[in-house]
């Protein structure tokens, strides 16, 4: 029955047959296409009428003075922070907000059409309402990157707990945990993979608003350094910031997902890998 | 006290969508499990076992009729009563250990004691040394007996258990039946169980309420002394027999009423 | 015969959009055989790119922007400078005495280069008073910055002349006169990409011809200005904004339609930019001017 | 034991009791609070100073003249055509991108940073390019329109597929279902819920894309009067459009749920109601 | 052909996280289902049932050793084989009919035939009428019944059943046991079936694997004739419970091996 006897023989050969090829790792794909990229644009980027773009030696040059003269260091300071603040306060806000419009029918009924639309607002045209209220400072462009970041947060919430599996609610009604303890101990768990959609969305927006709200306050920060050369037709320098915002934006995603591992673990395990 | 009764309830379903239709999953069901009382709910697949579960726990509301719970008519989930659902219904980012306590805090226990009270229920149901796995790394019995430690540690005065011990092997589900007998006895607590198993059936019934259809078939009274004794002596006696063969007899009957 | 089209860029429309549509709205293109579309633009740095990309065939702004291309490589040429006068003022503050009482205060520009900012330096300079010792923001648009002085989020603003008629009513002062103080300061001259000059010389001519013939008649019927003004930018009956601008136009002759080229008023300018550091490269001035397809113009119109 | 004799005086007393207080339609919550908004708006705004702020009296008198006028038809026209194509198109892309990056190990190592990046591109500051590329008629409204919805799109559906539960897929394995046909017979409707969150999330950043658009390359549309009545201190007017730009998102909003209800009506009945 | 070999096949899960600990489910499990043969796999709860249908099915990469049909080595999943899982696991947003069709068009079925046999397998386990309810919409025993009728649609040489008919009553459950064996023996199918049940056991099975603690305990021959004949005859005849108590005793013997 256990016959094992006749298979021994070529249990080596399988064995070693499958030999599993080990998978190239990931971060010499990201590498590689990183690289590949950039020689393309190396390449093409010369091409193009320097008014308009620029290529990634001439960038490196342009950023590397950009870094000794200080002028980097600090504007990504200047940037920074409001930016720091504005996120902590979208996910303060935003996370409670979508967790109540997505179980309560009577704030979703009432306020749900008012996030929709407001995540519709055209922000730029409004700046200047906010700079009335908020002056040309910290907290203006706290409010812009606030304003263009909580919506993506409560808006994933709001969905994400619109579609929590009514049977896990069941286990805390069963047993007979209050409304806000089902929202904390159920439902904001099983939402949390649309949470951390949300604020890595939020990551991408609140980047680029901060640019916006930098262009049109006061001028600082790497938005400053943005609109000074592209005014001064030096491309190469308003790339700099540009490629040290989407490195940024990389890292506080990667940091976002690093975070979700630690408090969520058993969402990569439960999830479909091959 | 833990008097359960349903009183004339109805459950429908009705499905929206392209193609609607009603299930009516049950029919002006009534009956009453009076306190310390082991009812046992038995009957084909789809029968309305789960919903009759259900609506006496308060998660699902009769579409008519209505739940007492001694002598007052309840609405929605109270401490007095715990669940074992059919498909145990872990909460998946929560340890064994976890899920457990999940139901003690909501009790209102906190610290060492919730620790140790969930602790002794995962080892009542043989799982202590997996108290640090989640749901997704338990086996489909171990997370059935997660499920019964969890409402078993709450202490309820009426627990609702919809099969149970259906994914168990036959030796835990002996133990498991033995430990809810002794519990039973120790606390008088009122019992109402889902089973397909006859066997199970007539052990921990005082009465099997025999469901067909959405409807209440029948009702057998299972008049074997308490406590039960020596099980395997018990099982293979003619008394056991006979009420087996009553039930067995139930479920195989036509429909009473035809509609 | 057909007409051909010719795309010119613009800043969007204020209250001197009766001097700056009045080719176009007026008939004038079409006598000289073009079709003239208006394209507005946010800032005239975005029509500057627009003109660069080759989607415009000429657009008009302030020179600070080409100077600053030109010295990069840019292919652009000034053909003619029609608005050679500033209609141009500092807004303020009542609290705020004069000029040189700016320094350490706050003041609105439209971008870092463009003109209010030019302008405002050029104006601090003056009175002495560095870019550093003054902080710049960016508020937008003329009416944007005019507002921003009004609701007192910052302390100054340049922006057009045309709000000389509002400012007492909402309550701010007029500090400085561009004319007063930078009468070397041109606002507003035509670029043509040297391209589009190689290869439709003669349409340029044709339409700054048509442009002259525009700001001719536009000078001699203040009600024809005003209309179009209206016609453009959806203005009230009761506003007194386009009316004032053709009275500040009128009595400053801020506007030439022989659009004259004046080298040593753009050198002036070139000599500012470096000045405010906005220009780092230096460029020769008369190699950014094309002065044939002006002089093909006049001749046209000559005849 | 069926004692129903005892508890039949009690059951019509029970059943009335109850008598289901039938809850306050959702439409007429949301009424209600858009009409508080409005009349507190109404109040509170004419305190505004009217360089900035308006309220809804004078809006809808300069909506109406706006509409009147034709303006606004034609000026909504313009921006709503490049809009749908870019909307379209973002799904287009969005969805299969979103699913690849999320299947493939490879193709997440080697373009995930790419999509991360780009969504935290400030496009602002590089619509000159986009201009050098594609003029600025109808195109380059689509392609600013288009780069800022596809994002949301693509990494919400990402990061749904990257959670979508393992013993789905492996009810496509047992049965040999090809990767291709796993993607779309299974992945797909799994991950529905996350893409409705990414379309929706899609319409407010596209219409605010699309006056951004408007006001970045040639004034025209809806963004084109916000200027423009900006500029005439006609604030009223200036909001004219913006209010449009927010009940036209709310709406489209409201027709993706509707779809989404139509194409996966499970979803709505296996999430929790209370 | 349809001989199904695991070879020496052990399986460990290793957690990461804070509380790092590796669970072996299988231990050098080797056993061989020759074609046309029925193996019933039994064992108590968490003892590597599951694990092991899931190595021999392809969906569980062996830590070690490796899995054979008809003599050849395989990877992943194949038509030859065909699943019943231990929850069902349908696809939540088809219908009862449309999950049947699903493994059936993977097969490359289409059109009318498709429909038809999708709904003969349905009918076979007696959910005819539920054809338009989603998973959601269907009792745990209905669910169940779905997942099996998906299986056997397909007809695949090798069916792996993990407790198929663990949540079914005993009428439902009988029937069924019928049908499998009727299917088995016009088709020859080989079956590995896990079950918690001695007697399914027994009734079922030409060989009765017995699992401990990821172990191979011990095969039990189960030397009925087949086919079966008159059930309750065979049932209650003395060959059939000695063979029960074989298994049973199999099962409660202490572990073969102390690590
Ligand atoms: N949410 C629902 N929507 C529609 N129909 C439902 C729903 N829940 C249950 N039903 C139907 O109601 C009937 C009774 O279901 P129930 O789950 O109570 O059966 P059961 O007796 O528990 O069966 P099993 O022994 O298989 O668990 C079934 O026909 C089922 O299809
Ligand atoms: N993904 C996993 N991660 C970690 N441990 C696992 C995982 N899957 C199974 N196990 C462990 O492996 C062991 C065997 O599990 P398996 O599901 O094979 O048991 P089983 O014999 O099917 O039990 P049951 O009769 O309860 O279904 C159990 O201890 C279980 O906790
Ligand atoms: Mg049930
Ligand atoms: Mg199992």
């Amino acid at each position: 029955m256990v016959d094992l006897a006749g298979q021994n023989l070529s249990l080596d050969a399988a064995v070693s047959r499958r030999a599993k090829r080990r998978p190239v790792p990931r971060w010499v794909i990201t590498c590689a296409t990183i690289a590949a990229f950039v020689l393309a644009w190396e390449i093409f980027g010369r091409d193009v009428n320097p008014v308009f773009g620029s290529y990634p030696s001439a960038i490196a040059v342009a950023g590397w003075e950009l870094i000794e003269s200080g002028e980097l260091g600090k504007a990504l300071l200047e940037s920074v922070q409001p930016f720091v603040l504005a996120y902590a306060l979208s996910i303060v806000i935003g996370v409670p907000l979508g967790l109540v419009l997505g179980r309560s029918r009577v704030a979703e009924a009432a306020l749900g059409i008012f996030v929709t639309g407001a995540h519709a607002m055209p922000l730029v045209a409004l700046v200047p309402l906010l700079v009335l209220w908020l002056g040309l400072g910290f907290w203006v462009k706290v409010a812009v990157i606030f304003l263009m970041c909580v919506f993506p947060i409560a808006i994933n919430t709001w969905l994400g707990v619109k579609v929590v599996s009514k049977s896990l609610i069941e286990v805390g009604r069963a047993f007979v945990a209050s409304d806000f303890v089902i929202m904390r101990r159920i439902v904001l768990p099983a939402t949390l993979p649309y949470i951390m959609a949300g604020l890595k969305l939020a990551v991408g927006r609140g980047v680029v608003a901060m640019v916006i709200a930098e262009f049109f306050t006061a001028i600082s920060g790497l938005g400053g350094i943005i609109i000074n050369s592209a005014n001064a037709f030096d491309t190469a320098r308003m790339f700099v910031p540009i490629v040290v915002l989407m490195v940024l934006a990389t890292l506080l995603n990667a940091l976002v997902g690093a975070i979700e591992k630690r408090v969520a673990p058993w969402q990569a395990e439960m999830a479909a890998h091959d | 006290m833990g008097e359960v009764s349903l009183v004339d309830v109805s459950k429908q379903f009705t499905s929206r969508g392209s193609n609607p239709h009603t299930v009516f999953a049950l029919r002006r069901v009534s009956f009453t499990i009076r306190d310390g009382e082991v009812a046992v709910l038995i009957g084909p697949s789809g029968c309305g076992k789960t919903t009759a579960l259900r609506v006496a726990m308060g998660l699902e509301q009769a579409s008519h009729g209505h739940v007492m719970v001694d002598g007052r008519e309840v609405h929605g989930c109270g401490h007095d009563r715990g669940m074992v659902f059919q498909h145990a219904e872990l909460l998946p980012w929560l340890t064994a250990l976890q899920n457990v306590a999940f139901g003690l805090e909501m009790k209102g226990m906190r610290g060492a004691a919730l620790h140790d009270t969930a602790m002794r229920y995962l080892e009542l149901v043989g799982l202590k040394d997996s108290w640090n796995r989640r749901p997704h790394q338990l086996s489909g019995g171990m997370r059935q007996r997660v499920g019964i430690a969890r409402a078993l540690a709450i202490d309820p005065k009426v627990l609702l258990m919809d099969e149970p011990f259906g994914a168990l092997d036959a030796q835990t589900r002996e133990s498991l039946q033995v430990e809810l007998l002794d519990i039973q006895a120790r606390t008088g607590k009122t019992i109402l169980f889902v089973t397909h198993d006859l066997d199970e059936a007539v052990l921990l019934a005082d009465r099997v309420v025999v469901m067909r259809d959405g409807e209440l078939q029948e009702i057998v009274d299972v008049a074997l002394p308490r406590p039960r004794g020596d099980i395997g002596a018990l099982r293979s006696s003619p008394e056991f027999g006979a009420i087996r063969y009553r039930i067995w007899q139930a479920l195989h009957q036509a429909p009473a009423v035809v509609h | 015969a057909e007409l051909k089209p010719w795309r010119h860029g613009v800043v969007e429309a204020k209250s001197d959009a009766g001097f700056v549509f009045m080719a176009a709205k007026g008939g004038f293109a079409e006598k000289q055989g073009l079709d003239l579309q208006m394209i507005q633009f946010k800032g005239d740095a975005l029509a500057l790119r627009a003109l660069l990309a080759g989607e415009l065939d000429s657009y008009e702004g302030s020179p600070g922007a080409p100077l600053i291309a030109g010295s990069r490589g840019a292919d652009v040429k000034i053909t003619g400078c029609y608005w050679p006068g500033l209609t141009y003022a500092i807004y303020a503050k009542p609290s705020i005495a004069s000029a040189a009482d700016l320094k350490g205060k706050t003041m609105a520009i439209s971008g870092p280069g463009a003109l209010p900012d030019l302008f405002a330096r050029a104006v601090l300079e003056k009175n002495g008073i560095t870019g550093k010792e003054v902080q710049f923001s960016v508020l937008g648009s003329d009416a944007d910055r005019f507002k921003a002085v009004t609701a007192g989020i910052v302390d100054a603003s340049a922006a057009s002349t045309e709000y000389v008629a509002v400012a007492g009513q909402y309550g701010v002062k007029l500090l400085v006169h561009a004319h007063d103080v930078v009468p070397e300061y041109i606002r507003f001259c035509t670029y043509v990409s040297g391209k589009t000059l190689a290869q439709r010389g003669d349409d340029a001519a044709r339409f700054l011809a048509a442009e002259m013939t525009a700001w001719r008649h536009a000078l001699d019927n203040r009600d024809k200005m005003i209309a179009v003004t209206r016609e453009v930018t959806g203005a009230k009956p009761d506003d007194p904004r386009p009316g004032h601008v053709y009275d500040e136009v009128k009595r400053y002759e801020a506007i030439d339609p022989t659009m004259p080229i004046q080298v040593e008023k753009l050198t002036w300018m070139r000599d500012l930019l470096i000045k405010t550091g906005n220009l780092t490269k230096p460029v020769e001035v008369p190699s950014m001017i094309d002065e044939k397809p002006r002089a093909r113009a006049l001749e046209l119109l000559g005849k």
